[in-house]
């Protein structure tokens, strides 16, 4: 069983203006994905619309969404052209992909109460764990508006207990998870509870999460973003800034303990670099 | 059928390696690639020490190719005769180490500390990685520099050296000249050629190192046009590299003169890029019934039919 | 809204302006593009007398961009002044004239015969051709004899002169420079990356010529840097080119210190390629309420944030 | 009515392994192409699924087929990547389209007998004008095997007589349409018989019919093809070399006196590039 095989699209199902939730079968199988790992996924090469088509060049990594007796899912957001190609690729159309790959979610001991912390497309990389979860985990689920919310049926069947959020506050509380998730922590808290929390979403919110988990201390785990060429750990190019120096997202991560990460806004330009003019 | 090809002392079953940075260490694509298969594998740059390399983002994707600003992060010569060298110790394909330094002693330095290491078959000499200070590219892209640092490093090493050269020179042939003058078994190129790209959004580099290195298909026509030149120049192997996706790339390199041929950014958009090369190549003999994989070096036809 | 730009004496109604070679002579693509809405026409390189060019195949395509081997066919200075001047004379835009020569006296000539004709509003000296002779391209990659071909036309010709820099430097910045002060009153860069193709089937190179000059949105992180290095180098002007596609592609290279952009290969793409990426230069301007187009010349954010 | 223009697929059918007849309707309309004209083709860049990818880079050449009720068609042969990624583009797809281009097939005088020679895909250049010729011209079709022979119907019913040959013989006279064009030339020959040829195939038939036009003193009009970038005129990339210098084959050409053409290999390289090795 290759990591590395030849997919064919079941089903590219559109599921609002920027969401798209794509089955793919994997020809001769593929290894079990676990909760928080990912995939490489480019277009078949060798064969015609996209053969010897190189633009766009790399494969681009998605999170396993959840697997289903026909094939795995991903759920992808349309950003750019990688995605959008994606995007019009209709079934039977062959994936050249990946993976599994990295690290999974840790899953959480005895005593401890996982909360799901997904932010828009973050819950792309946490529907498949709050799937193994199930009855034990507090969800909770933002967007900006209630339209970007998914799979709500879904995370209800999931949920120990469900707290929905969009900024417009078109659904849920009028805000963001992060200060739902501090109004529970605040009112839920006490010496014996131990919470465990798993986030995915935007930086800033991975970064407040970082916080919340030190100042509470709680322990957080969160599946961080880079941009990456090979995925399996060769380029080096998926650097991400930790206290033990940088670590790739494709190895090392893409899930890693909040308190490791060093926050920057990614732009520590050597000096060489500053401009001369203006 | 005969696909091997000799870079210096080196005998490879076949012209196809990696191209350094390309393929890590070895071990990160040995799940995909049987490493015995492959003419030769060329690992990550070292230097003496250890290196962070540069802040994120690294990369990012351009028309048909990429800028990356990796910066030369590396586990150290001594980490990787350590932890990495005892895996590749167990293929029977050689081992060429690409190292660098910042300046000549550390050049020297690095190339002793290689040169008598069991696994280690050849060496690979990095003058002309784009993402340094402009104190360093001009060893690979002043003459004399060149000609310096790669006399210093022959002196001290027996094995096979090979001397990467960079593209963003004005005389690709004048700089091959001087390596082989200097004692270089071999020129491989090209190495990426310095590039940026611009977020108008954010106003920002896309790469926190501001310039990159531009590899991939986009770079191809480039290459082949410096192998060709070099090719004319000395009478050194030459390997060849930039943006071979297929065998049908690699037999071009070849035909422009190159005896090897690498696999770099390739390797990123498919695993198996090298043996799959290494398989239309045989192919391709069998249906022009070429024996020896040595007639189609240089074998590009120049002169006019008429 | 003010897209208004001012390259040496020439005002430009925007910073939109055609490459060389990709436009005929304006008359070409007036059947698509309204001339009255460009910054500035250039047109198609001239020399005193008119020029054959390279025998065919002359064009080939490669990922993400084109090679080119022309090789500067025109129909000479005379030629454009009497057949296709008068038609450019009806439009209120300026006309820029791109020329060459062999020899340095050539230059002189060339420039004194185009500087003082109605209807012509600046010259672009191309020093950079790659698809001719080794003996010439020296003037585009040798700083002396940059100087000294620069410094003898200045002379001779008062109206604005552009300097179009070569990519087969190994230092665009001193390249930039020289041209500065040999009396430039802006530079233009990039031209076509050398290269060249091999049909592996035949053997052939693709091109006739053998080499040829790559442009197109592969060439374009090369161009970018190279535009940022000679911005931080110069006081003169840039005019920044190398696979603009649209507005985002025009925009970066401005941000990167261009002041004016040319857009090539796009225009074989897409015919209104030019006006299209007006359009969409005003539509940015408009969304991020930039009221002069000159708050984005060099805009880049290479500060450190931390 | 601009040239260029947005034209969607309306069809797009695969006629053998090798050949596509694409039918597209141009939004807005098109000026009326004449035989001989053709069209520079690419994909739309403004929509997905080829927004802002570049490779392929250029738009491709085709003659105009034919017009139909519903659009223009183009006739072509599967060859590299940008015939290979067209054949992929399902109806509906919108192409960007350049046209018509080039100059036209100068149509007979009343006492000229039109002879129509066409090699393989040569016919996508010719059908068109057998049909204005309906009733007039002889029409030579030959290809390498039977199956590759096109239209036979419509051919018959626009011919004053059609000669086919294969290559191997499969169907119609075994040899070259050029073959059966010489037997018919030496049969049907007199001091009154005015013929006028027209050819389109592979370049060393079209050579063979420039030596035929000179040898028998018949005016033969060609068809000729080059690598081009732009199809205005605008690039110089298309030259051919005629007994006048270099010509453009999007603009002087692509129909050429077959007796202006200087026939050479296409690769008269300057001494500068003979290799200094082997
Ligand atoms: C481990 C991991 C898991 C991910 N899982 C998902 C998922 O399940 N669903 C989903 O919608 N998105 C996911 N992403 C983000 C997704 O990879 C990007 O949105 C996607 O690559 C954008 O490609 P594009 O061509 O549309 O955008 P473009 O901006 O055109 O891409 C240009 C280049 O930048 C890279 N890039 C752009 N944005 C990102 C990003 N956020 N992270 C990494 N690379 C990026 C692309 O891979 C490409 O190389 C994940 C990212 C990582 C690192
Ligand atoms: C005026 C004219 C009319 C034509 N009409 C037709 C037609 O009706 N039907 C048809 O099937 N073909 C026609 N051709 C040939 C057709 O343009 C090529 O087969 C096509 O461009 C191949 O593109 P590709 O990407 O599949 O092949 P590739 O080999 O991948 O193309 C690579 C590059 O070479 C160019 N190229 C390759 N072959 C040719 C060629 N023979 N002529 C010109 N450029 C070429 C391509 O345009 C592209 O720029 C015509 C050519 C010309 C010049
Ligand atoms: C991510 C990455 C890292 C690289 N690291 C090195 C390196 O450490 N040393 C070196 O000499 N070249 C390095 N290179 C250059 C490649 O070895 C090769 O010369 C270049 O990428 C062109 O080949 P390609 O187009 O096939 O990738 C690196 C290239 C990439 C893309
Ligand atoms: C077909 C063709 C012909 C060209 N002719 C000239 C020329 O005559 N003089 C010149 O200075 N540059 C010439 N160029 C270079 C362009 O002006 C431009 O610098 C280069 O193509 C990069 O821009 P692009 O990538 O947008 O095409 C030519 C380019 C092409 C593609
Ligand atoms: S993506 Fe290559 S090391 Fe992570
Ligand atoms: S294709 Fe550009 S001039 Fe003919």
């Amino acid at each position: 069983m290759s990591r590395y095989f030849r997919a064919e699209i079941a089903e590219n199902r559109q599921l609002n203006r920027d969401y798209n939730l794509l089955t793919f079968i994997p020809s001769g199988g593929s290894e079990e994905p676990e909760p928080g790992q990912f995939f490489m996924i480019g277009r078949c090469m060798e064969r015609t619309p996209f053969r010897d088509l190189y633009d766009p060049f790399l494969k681009r990594p998605f999170s396993i969404f959840r697997i289903t007796p026909v094939g795995c899912q991903i759920l992808y957001r349309i950003k750019g052209k990688g995605t959008s190609a994606l995007r019009d690729a209709g079934e039977g159309t062959f994936l050249d992909v990946i993976g599994p790959l990295g690290n999974p979610y840790p899953m959480p001991e005895g005593v401890d109460i996982p909360l799901i912390v997904a932010g828009g497309i973050g819950i792309a990389s946490l529907m498949f764990l709050a799937e193994r979860l199930a009855g034990r985990a507090y969800i909770f689920y933002g967007a900006r508006t209630g339209d970007e919310l998914l799979f709500m049926d879904d995370l209800r069947g999931y949920a120990k207990g469900l707290f929905i959020s969009t900024d417009d506050g078109s659904i849920g509380k009028k805000g963001t998870t992060l200060d739902v998730l501090n109004d529970f922590l605040t009112r839920c808290s006490s010496p014996v509870t131990r919470y465990l929390i798993y986030a995915c979403g935007p930086g800033q919110m991975l970064k407040a999460i970082s916080e919340i988990s030190r100042k509470r201390g709680i322990t957080a785990y969160i599946s961080v973003e880079e941009n990456m060429a090979c995925g399996v750990g060769a380029c080096l190019g998926c650097a991400v800034k930790t206290a033990r120096g940088y670590k790739r997202v494709c190895s090392e991560g893409p899930v890693f303990d909040a308190n490791e990460i060093v926050w920057s806004d990614g732009y520590e330009l050597s000096s060489k670099h500053r401009q001369l003019k203006t | 059928m005969n696909l091997a090809v000799s870079i210096g002392s080196l005998k490879l079953k076949n012209p196809v390696m990696t191209a350094s940075g390309t393929f890590g260490y070895g071990e990160e694509y040995s799940e995909f690639v049987d490493l015995n298969r492959l003419g030769a594998i060329v690992v990550k740059g070292l230097s003496l020490q250890r290196r962070e390399g540069n802040p994120p983002p690294r990369i990012v994707e351009t028309p048909s190719g990429m800028l990356n600003s990796v910066g030369l992060q590396n586990i150290g010569i001594e980490g990787f005769i350590k932890e990495k060298l005892p895996f590749l110790r167990r293929f029977n394909t050689p081992v060429i180490v690409n190292f660098f330094g910042d300046t000549i002693d550390e050049y020297v330095e690095a190339a002793r500390s290689l040169s008598s290491v069991e696994g280690i078959h050849g060496l690979e000499m990095n003058i002309s990685c784009p993402n340094k200070e402009a104190g360093w590219i001009t060893f690979g892209t002043d003459p004399k520099a060149t000609c310096d640092v790669v006399s210093a490093v022959r002196r001290v090493t027996g094995i096979t050296l090979i001397v990467k050269l960079s593209p963003n020179v004005t005389d690709i042939a004048l700089m091959a000249r001087v390596a082989e003058e200097a004692g270089a078994d071999a020129v491989s190129l090209i190495n990426t050629i310095a590039g940026m790209a611009i977020d108008i959004k954010t106003r920002r580099p896309r790469l926190a190192n501001v310039t990159g290195g531009l590899s991939g298909p986009a770079i191809k026509p480039v290459a082949l046009r410096m192998v060709w030149e070099a090719y004319r120049a000395v009478r050194i192997p030459i390997i060849g590299m930039g943006g071979i996706m297929n065998s049908e790339d690699a037999i071009e390199f070849m035909l422009a003169g190159a005896t090897g041929v690498a696999v770099g950014s390739a390797n990123f958009v498919n695993p198996t890029a090298t043996v799959d090369i290494i398989n239309g190549i045989e192919r391709f003999m069998a249906e022009h019934n070429i024996a020896d994989i040595k007639e189609l070096i240089g074998g590009i036809v120049c002169r006019s039919q008429s």
